[in-house]
């Protein structure tokens, strides 16, 4: 209760210590710390090399990721698969397919995975957290309640609850399953915000202006909600690739033969990972480099946005 | 329902014969022997997929309980190690009337079940009666009676009516059990030595109350005697089935009439994934397990595993559901489908060695086997021209194929799926692709008719042919839908003709009939191959005999070092 | 206190009523099923029938639900048809619970004596190298696909290195007495050495798999924490007041800086929880997760039932517990 | 600072008991009768029960004629905020009626409610944060006007724009810029030009200077006098500055916990201190004189504010109170009643007091051995 | 005046960030304090007040700084001991006591054990006689009830009695030198009243050095005796607190008086601000920091650096070309009047 005096005052202090007089705005100053951190520099490196292969990727694969070009090198009984050769530079999978060209495939996939299950999850939670946050209430208390169901139960769960309710196991219904586990968070998060912003002074005095409250909610509460919502969706990515493949190898991921993704790739190479580890190894490694490019650059946003670790 | 094994486990006192300690000699000398695992000879660790059910095989389908069932059972007959041939086991001989319809066992003297009680005629009669007589939750988990007998004693069907059943009784004859039949059928006796069909200690299955299945919600409780008192007359007892840390543990019978058996303690650790068994008998933890993937065969043998190749009891089809598209209803179709499955280069990519693209519907092990039928070869423009000539160059069908499972004849549906599918696409057929989890929408709607084509196949139980084309075309309303064809009634009634020849000889030429129409004029579905299932065990373990109805009986396996 | 603890059991009752509900209706719901998992490809529109009659399985959902409500408040859940068929669930529950209570318990205990002081390690050299190599080290941890981690660690430990068993609980055929139902609780009390330890080299690669994400969450909360307090005005108050580093360090940074963790910790449990469905599932660990993976794949309603309701409940619970100690260590919530 | 016109005039007899003639009163602006904002103090096992209040305001009475400036100081925690927003209804009050130019505020619906906040605006404490940091000088301007339907676009609103720009001192440039990208006194400016924007009759500025360094502040304080003069406007400015409050207001209500104390004009309050409370924040307010503070007698109050969710029983004051007398300063809340014409005191013995009949207590001394 | 007790000379802080020029936020500031002595220092936020007094401290973090001059404390130069014995001397020695005070007591340990590590560690008292120590300083900075204090977390005392917590903390071992960093800054005014004379007995009766941190010139005019008034890192103008006030000679002080509301003013009279913020600042290399903003700038005052030299009465230092003309009449003559 000790005077909001002092509260402001401290800000003040601390807007001078850290802006040097003139303040920056959240992104700008975060930008400058950015600048001098080699993890958000790899993490940047590693994703936009990745988003130019998931867009470019396709095109260059040498062949058609579903066909058996070389079955006839490719025996299970003998546990044989089709070695590295001219125009097959990893050689072919279980099925006598270019490996290469699935991996360059999947990229692609990978990403939309990745993406859309963040999107998906990211707008289910603007919603219920929009709900909760705006109206506050009972309205809040019902969304939290669902959201507090949703959340007693562990994420993967959750996914694969989703998952296996899709009849057709294929890449919409892992993104679908994925996107799911992430609502809760969303919503807590962007809830959490709002209630925030919901008390804050320029909401106070929009209200005061005699601002209508769709408005009040749009243009002020959601728009400076989002910040950690994005860096939270960044780490999202990473998560959902990860937990795409954790579907697959769950035996619950994507079973479309023509659109492979990484995942995907990684499920169906355990059986034979000690007899041919490329298959899993090439997968594998993909998805921890892109994971790992998702998560370096998130959670170096997210510290940069961190008001708590300016100091 | 008692279910408290669990805590039955957790209570008793330290070294009075504990459920979870080995009960061999070999408890005496504690920890340091202990920890070899699956080294001490006189122990032998089997790594099972999945665990029993329970221990009344009356009551199982699955192989991992009959697996279990069959070391501490026996029926009146079994089948010879590594063949599918009955031979004697609790009846020494048998013989039928000549319109097939009475049977009867001469039983062996001076067998005992575990319990101490005797094997007697009686004992085999109450054996069969309790079968018969199975109500409500029993009667539908008691399935291998149903399916092979028909009804049970107070079964009706839904107008009230009694459900008919082959089984009209048994009686006892001193040492000879009489049982009589309603009609005669080529699935006896060879069916006796089915695990369901096993002869249990009558004052046990009393004791313990063992007809009182309970069905609850989704699930069954079974009586005590199925979780904690399974007895029987084999060659190993029941002594412990820890959850905890999911080992059976089953223990010489030392007063089994037959040889007996050379492992004082045989355990099945109960490991679902089949990476994880292989890695396990890799680490020397186990000493073998059942269907190592076919892809690990060669790695396993060179590592100095002794990979036992069953011989081929199944059969992979490619059911086309008749009636549901009309394309399909043409022959022509059917046949150019048949002929644009590149069947051999499946077999050679995909199936274990061994492996044979098989022209029927089972493998030539069985009785009233031919090749003497019309032969689909792969031809593409074949089937393009049969296709054109039916007017269905730009033919759609709706593939299904499952996830979610392995089977002996399907090792891994994706391959057999992918492999087809191009096959399809390049005899110019669309394929629209629908993947399922097995039980979880895959077997539901194969059964309700919703897929054009589909993967499936048959794992046969005993030698007849009834068994597998039986099985599938019998009924008119099965998966392929053939009562929708002119000709799948007569189909069944050839199926059903057949079954009830007494005769051998006879019976066998009628099923040979029946497959060379089949591939000739029917085609309710394309047989792909026979795929040999394996077992895997160490290579110190002897004497292990590869059944190719899984039935392989561990009395006879020892280990050295 | 009291009044806090008993407004979130109820609130848990809530919870695990929806849930209950939620569950079972979708589970219902689920093409395939029991009836499929009993028949197997043996079925016949009959059987289907009859068995569905038999199992009650024909009438309203609602009229099934509170059957099942009825008898799950006697704490009946039926019996399991897949993971351990024809055994109460309630009971495979319990049995695999101990197993998963072992498994979770180690890791996160290892994932707290890791992560703990590397966290303030890093924090008190921020930007250094090690600070981020640590970093980069917790991040590349959570990178990792658990399961993929789980398999080299096997893989490479077990199966190529033969170092330690590559899967299961404890060697089947050890002289082991039975206690609590924790293994290697049980042979310490029975003096059973061997057997501990058995139990223990079975549970270490999988410790190793399970704590990694906990580790670099804890790792990193730490970090944060630490950062955060080492800035706080009453640490330059203790500074002022001439302590020394180690006062400084223990009583004033870390008892503060602990606060987030003892949360974090709570919530990993959830994480746990997930990563005990992988690891388990990998390391052929008979828990709860390998409980729920194969009842997924079964059909076991069930066992997922009151596996999903129990851990919902444990997470709740235990998520309680953190809070009730985060008031014990924290007097502003305690004397409230 | 012109504002001797109103000073001079003393405001109309105004007891508790004849409040709703002011509300009539043509000249007054505002009128708050018996205000009250409790807040609830939630708690409960499954469902949240109420267990208490805070007394936020409890029962206040003013009234604001049209041009005048009214001052209300108090320490922190003693309702000033939660007056000022309970006048704009952006807290509901408890009890009590608001009633703005004779309309009665507390009983508007929601959207004559928000039309009806065109007339009345805020001023906030922290300039930054009540800013929207995603939003331009700009659109924060036109979002006011926007919603009151004022013309925003095509020329008349950049001449409007540019109109208040300059009536606060800031520069045309200012208009793309964004609030961070401003020192302290410029953005409460802004904050300023945004309550101008709709053209308000009333400005409740809540602590407009408190966040601003002195010379900062002095250039804000001579804004909101400029335009006052320029507009006629009606300021209530909320402030625990007592120095500031006495610069720019007319009249000045003192508030401690929850309800006023005093009330009169800014000269006379500070001439002639007639509760006991307000003595003793005059007496502790530092001056920047060494010779003042040198000589100045001190009155040193005993410990802290009680809680508002737990005020003292009869007066308030009374356990912090040099002066209390035995039972009945404990037991009966005193009313605000007046003691000289336009000087209202809630003091049982205010007059005791001014006359200096009634001695204060010894003041326990803070001392170090 | 007797011998000074601390004696800072010539302090210069820079702070360096990576990608910006090294900021000089204390620059070259020198004053001296004597036992019995209150010396304030004011001036706006981010003139370096805080700055100076870490630095004395030796409290600023370990990188991103550095730190040149001397702090001569009874003969050792603080700034060059090592850092294992400066830290014997923080809380022995010289004490220091903050703005907030609930931000600078740990929250989760109890009053009593804060006020008792300094004992222990300090004068090596044990735990029990260190409480009853404790008990009695909460007693002597007027803490009522003290035994049950001790036993409480700081949120459970209200703001004055979290100061006085604090004051006590800084007093445990009797130290030669208080610095008070704006301590009634975040308190009421009847508050800071009680702080304020507590301070000011302890200076008085115990002849402890008090530094005298705020930027409330009515604190500085009624507890220092002498008044350092910062502006941009630099001491602006010194003097004895009733010659500053009399006289204030630098334009920037003068603004400062001019800017500020007083309750002995005239309330109608309109407030002269310094125009300008503090971001109109040029740097003190190109002449004097404040010309942009100063009223009475010549050619001179961007050209040259001026420098801190006697500017009026004895004692009386200030850094300005073209100081005010002295003041004729006090402008709070007959309100003194009136009060007295
Ligand atoms: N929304 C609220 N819910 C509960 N209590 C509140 C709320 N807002 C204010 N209070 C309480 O009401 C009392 C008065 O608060 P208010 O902010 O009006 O005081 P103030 O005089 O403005 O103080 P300050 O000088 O600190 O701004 C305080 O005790 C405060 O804790
Ligand atoms: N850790 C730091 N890193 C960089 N600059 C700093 C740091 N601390 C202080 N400064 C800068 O030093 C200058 C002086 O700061 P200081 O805290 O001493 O001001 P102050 O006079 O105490 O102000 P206030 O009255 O607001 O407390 C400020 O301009 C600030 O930006
Ligand atoms: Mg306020
Ligand atoms: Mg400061």
């Amino acid at each position: 209760m000790v005077t909001t005096y002092r509260r402001a005052r401290e800000q003040r202090i601390d807007s001078l210590v850290n802006d040097e007089d003139k303040g920056t705005s959240l992104w700008a100053s975060a930008w400058e710390r950015l600048k001098y951190s080699p993890l958000f520099w790899i993490g940047a490196v590693i994703i936009t090399a990745f988003v130019l292969l998931a867009i470019i990727g396709p095109f260059l694969a040498p062949h058609s990721p579903g066909d058996q070009l070389l079955i006839g090198q490719t025996s299970r009984s003998r546990n044989e698969i089709a070695p590295a050769q001219p125009g097959f530079l990893l050689g072919g999978d279980t099925q006598g397919r270019d490996l290469f060209s699935r991996l360059l495939v999947g990229s692609r996939q990978t990403l939309l995975v990745g993406v859309l299950a963040t999107l998906l999850g990211l707008t289910g939670g603007l919603i219920l957290g929009i709900l909760a946050g705006a109206f506050g209430g009972w309205v809040d208390t019902v969304v939290m309640r669902i959201v507090d169901v949703m959340l007693s139960i562990p994420s993967l769960l959750l996914a694969i609850s989703i998952a296996v309710l899709f009849t057709n196991p294929n890449l919409t219904s892992v993104i679908i399953a994925v996107a799911v586990t992430q609502i809760p968070v969303f919503a807590r998060l962007l809830r959490g915000q709002m209630l925030a912003q919901r008390g804050s002074d320029h909401v106070l005095a929009a209200r005061a202006l005699g601002v209508k409250p769709g408005a009040i909610v749009f243009r002020h509460m959601v728009p400076n909600s989002l910040s950690p919502v994005i860096v939270q969706s960044t780490l999202v990515i990473a998560t959902s690739i990860i937990d795409a493949a954790a579907l697959s190898f769950l035996g619950l991921g994507s079973q479309d033969v023509d659109s492979p993704e990484w995942g995907q790739m990684l499920g169906e190479a355990q059986d034979r990972i000690d007899s041919h580890p490329g298959l899993a190894f090439w997968p594998a490694i993909c998805i921890i480099v892109v994971a790992l490019g998702f998560t370096l650059l998130g959670e170096s946003l997210r510290e940069a946005i961190d008001p708590k670790s300016r100091r | 329902a008692s279910s408290d094994r669990g805590s039955d486990a957790s209570s008793t006192a330290p070294g009075s014969g504990a459920p979870g300690s080995s009960a061999s000699g070999s408890g005496g000398t504690s920890g340091s022997a202990g920890s070899g695992g699956g080294a001490a000879a006189d122990t032998f660790i089997f790594g099972a997929a999945g665990a029993p059910s329970m221990f009344d095989p009356l009551y199982a389908t699955d192989g991992e309980t009959f697996r279990v069932a069959r070391q501490i059972n026996e029926g009146l007959i079994k089948f010879t190690p590594g063949t599918a041939d009955p031979e004697p086991a609790l009846a020494t001989s048998w013989e039928s009337s000549a319109d097939g319809k009475t049977w009867t066992f001469t039983m062996r003297d001076g067998v005992k079940f575990h319990d101490g009680t005797t094997v007697d005629a009686a004992a085999a009669c109450f054996n069969l009666d309790r079968m018969y007589n199975q109500t409500g939750a029993g009667a539908t988990q008691a399935q291998y009676w149903s399916d092979v007998m028909g009804g049970f004693k107070d079964q009706k069907d839904d107008a009230g009516q009694p459900v008919p059943s082959l089984y009209a009784g048994c009686q006892a004859d001193g040492n000879k059990a009489v049982i009589t039949l309603n009609s005669s059928t080529s699935k006896f006796p060879g069916v006796l030595g089915l695990p369901s069909y096993s002869i249990q200690s009558p004052t046990a299955l009393q004791q313990y109350d063992a007809n009182n299945v309970q069905a609850q919600g989704d699930s069954f409780a079974y009586p005590s005697y199925a979780t904690e008192h399974p007895t029987g007359a084999g060659p190993y007892k029941f002594q412990s089935y820890d959850q905890a840390n999911n080992t059976v543990t089953l223990v010489r019978n030392d007063d089994y009439y037959g040889d007996k058996a050379k492992t004082a303690t045989l355990i099945f650790k109960i490991i679902p994934s089949e990476t994880a068994r292989k890695q396990e008998l890799q680490a020397g933890t186990i000493d073998g397990y059942d269907l190592p993937n076919p892809a690990d065969w060669s790695g396993l043998k060179d590592a100095g595993f002794q990979v036992e190749v069953r011989p081929a009891f199944n059969v992979l089809y490619v059911g086309l559901t008749q009636g549901n598209n009309p394309a399909l209803a043409d022959l022509k179709v059917r046949q150019a489908i048949a002929h644009a499955l590149n069947r051999q280069q499946f077999v050679t990519s995909q199936l274990p060695e061994g492996a044979k693209v098989a022209d029927i519907f089972y493998p030539d092990t069985v009785d009233g086997y031919t090749d003497d039928v019309t032969k689909y070869d792969y031809d593409v423009d074949k089937a393009k021209s049969l296709l054109a000539e039916a007017g269905q160059s730009n033919l759609t069908l709706n593939f299904w194929w499952p996830t979610e499972v392995s089977r002996p004849y399907m090792p891994d549906p994706k391959s057999v799926f992918t492999a087809f599918k191009a096959d399809l696409e390049a005899a110019g057929i669309t394929v629209n692709e629908t993947s399922k989890p097995w039980n979880g929408g895959y077997l539901d709607g194969v059964e309700a008719h919703q897929a054009d084509v589909f993967l499936l196949g048959w794992t046969g139980d005993y030698n007849t042919p009834d068994n597998f084309i039986g099985t599938f075309f019998t009924r008119t309303d099965n998966r392929f839908n053939t009562g929708t064809q002119p000709w799948g009634a007569e189909l069944s009634d050839q199926l059903k003709a057949a079954d009830a020849i007494p005769d051998k000889d006879q019976r066998d030429a009628a099923y040979v009939e029946i497959n060379k129409k089949i591939a000739a004029d029917y085609i309710p579905a394309i047989p792909i191959s026979n795929s040999p299932p394996a077992i895997v065990v160490a290579g110190n373990v002897q004497g292990l005999v590869a059944s190719p109805l899984t039935d392989e009986r561990f009395a006879s396996v020892s280990k050295t070092g | 206190m009291l009044r806090y603890t008993v407004r979130r059991l109820l609130q848990l009752v809530l919870v695990l009523f929806v849930l209950s509900i939620l569950l079972f209706v979708w589970l219902r719901n689920l093409p395939g099923g029991t009836v499929t998992a009993i028949l197997g490809d043996r079925a016949t529109p009959e059987k289907r029938a009859e068995l569905e009659s038999v199992l009650g399985l024909d009438q309203p959902i609602f009229v099934q639900y509170f059957k099942f409500l009825g008898r799950a408040l006697t704490g009946d859940f039926g019996q399991s048809t897949g993971v351990a068929p024809g055994t109460d669930a309630l009971q495979v529950f319990l049995t695999r619970f101990g197993a998963t209570v072992e498994l979770a318990f180690g890791a996160i205990v290892l994932a707290l004596l890791l992560g703990i002081p590397l966290g303030y390690w890093a924090a008190r050299r921020k930007g250094g190298v090690l600070d981020s190599g640590l970093i980069v080290v917790s991040l590349v941890g959570i990178a990792v696909p658990v399961f993929f981690l789980a398999f080299l660690l096997k893989y490479v430990f077990a199966v190529r290195m033969g170092l330690l068993p590559p899967s299961g609980r404890q060697t089947p055929n050890i002289d082991a007495t039975r206690v609590t139902g924790l293994f290697v609780l049980d042979g310490l009390l029975t003096r059973e050495w061997d057997a501990s330890w058995d139990a223990v080299k079975h549970l270490i690669l999988p410790w190793i798999a399970l704590a990694t994400i906990p580790f670099a969450v804890i790792f990193r909360i730490t970090r944060a924490s630490v950062l955060e307090v080492q800035g706080e005005d009453f640490v330059r108050t203790a500074e002022a007041k001439g302590l020394t580093t180690s006062t400084i360090r223990s009583r004033h940074i870390l008892r503060n800086a602990m606060l987030p963790v003892i949360t974090v910790t709570g919530l990993q449990t959830g994480a746990l929880l997930v990563g005990a469905v992988l690891t388990e599932t990998v390391f052929a660990y008979p828990g709860i997760g390998e409980a729920l993976a194969v009842g997924f794949t079964k059909k076991d309603y069930p066992v997922i039932q009151v596996v999903v309701i129990a851990s919902a409940a444990a997470f709740v619970i235990i998520n309680t517990v953190v809070d009730l100690l985060y008031a014990v260590v924290d007097p502003r919530i305690r004397t409230r | 600072m012109e504002k001797g016109a109103h000073e001079s005039e003393p405001l109309p007899d105004a007891p508790a008991a004849e409040q709703s003639a002011i509300t009539r009163d043509a000249d007054v602006l505002l009128a708050v009768d018996d205000l009250k904002v409790h807040f609830p103090i939630r708690r409960g096992v499954l469902f949240d029960r109420v267990v208490g209040h805070v007394y936020a305001v409890d029962g206040v009475s003013l009234a604001v004629r049209r041009g005048e400036t009214y001052g209300l100081v108090g320490e922190s925690g003693c309702g000033k905020t939660t007056l000022g927003r309970a006048i704009l209804r952006l807290v509901e009050p408890t009890g009590g009626t608001v009633h703005f130019d004779g309309e009665d505020v507390s009983a508007l619906k929601a959207e004559p409610l928000r039309q009806m906040r065109q007339r009345m605006q805020m001023v906030f404490q922290d300039p930054l944060s009540s800013l929207d940091p995603r939003q331009s000088v700009q659109s924060i301007l036109e979002e006011g006007m926007r919603a009151h339907g004022i013309a925003t676009a095509g020329g008349a609103g950049t001449a409007r724009l540019k109109e208040l720009l300059s009536a606060v001192g800031l520069p045309t440039s200012a208009l793309r810029k964004f609030p961070h990208e401003f020192s302290g006194g410029q953005r409460q400016r802004i904050g300023i030009a945004r309550a101008l924007a709709v053209e308000p009759d009333l400005i409740v500025a809540d602590e407009p200077v408190s966040a601003l360094d002195v010379s900062v502040q002095a250039q804000v304080i001579n804004v909101l006098s400029d335009l006052q003069t320029d507009l006629g406007l009606t300021y209530v400015v909320i402030a625990h500055d007592l120095a500031v409050v006495r610069h720019i207001s007319d009249r000045v209500g003192v508030m401690y916990l929850g309800a006023l104390v005093e009330e009169a004009t800014s000269a006379d309050l500070y001439a002639e201190p007639s509760h006991p409370y307000t003595r003793a924040l005059l007496s502790a307010v530092p001056v920047p004189d060494p010779l003042v503070e040198d000589s100045r007698e001190r009155i040193l109050l005993k410990g802290d504010l009680p809680s508002p969710a737990n005020p003292p029983s009869g007066c308030r004051f009374h356990t912090r109170c040099p002066w209390r007398q035995p039972t009945r300063c404990d037991d009966e809340r005193p009313v605000l009643a007046e003691l000289a014409p336009g000087h209202r005191v809630a003091c049982h013995y205010a007059a005791e007091i001014a006359a200096g009949t009634l001695q204060p207590h010894a003041v326990e001394t803070d001392a170090i051995p | 005046m007797t011998e000074a007790l601390l004696r800072v000379e010539d302090l210069t802080v820079r702070f360096h960030r990576r990608g910006v020029a090294p900021m000089t936020a204390v620059d070259g500031v020198s004053f001296a304090v004597s036992p019995g002595q209150t010396v304030g220092l004011v001036g706006e936020s981010g003139c370096g007040k805080s700055v100076t007094s870490l630095a004395i401290m030796r409290l600023l973090a370990r990188r991103g700084n550095s730190v040149s001059g001397t702090v001569d404390f009874e003969g050792t130069d603080l700034l060059s001991l090592p850092l294992r014995a400066m830290r014997d001397r923080r809380g022995r020695d010289l004490a220091m006591i903050f703005q907030d005070p609930l931000s600078s007591l740990n929250p989760v340990v109890p009053i009593g054990v804060q006020v008792t590590e300094v004992l222990e560690r300090h004068r090596g008292m044990k735990r029990g006689p260190a409480m009853r120590e404790a008990r009695e300083l909460l007693d002597s900075v007027g803490i009522p009830d003290p035994s049950r204090r001790l036993k409480e977390y700081p949120h459970q005392l209200s703001g004055g009695m979290r100061q006085r917590a604090l004051i006590a903390m800084a007093l445990a071992c009797r130290p030669r030198l208080l610095i008070a960093d704006e301590p009634t800054t975040a308190l009421d005014v009847t508050i800071q009243a009680q702080i304020l004379t507590l301070l000011r007995t302890l200076v008085t009766e115990h002849g402890t050095a008090l530094i005298m941190i705020t930027h409330d010139l009515g604190v500085v005019a009624g507890l220092c005796d002498e008044v350092n008034v910062l502006y941009a890192g630099r001491v602006v103008e010194r003097a004895d607190r009733h010659e500053l006030f009399a006289d204030p000679r630098h334009p920037y002080t003068h603004g400062l008086l001019e800017s500020i509301p007083r309750l002995d003013g005239d309330p109608g009279e309109r407030l002269t601000p310094i125009v300008g913020s503090v971001s109109d600042n040029i740097p003190w290399t190109d002449g004097c920091a404040f010309a942009p903003r100063c009223s009475r700038e010549i050619d001179l005052c961007r050209q040259v650096t001026p420098k801190l030299e006697r500017i009026a009465a004895a004692g009386h230092l200030g850094r300005c070309h073209n100081p005010v003309e002295p003041v004729a009449a006090h402008p709070a003559e007959h309100l003194r009047k009136e009060l007295s």
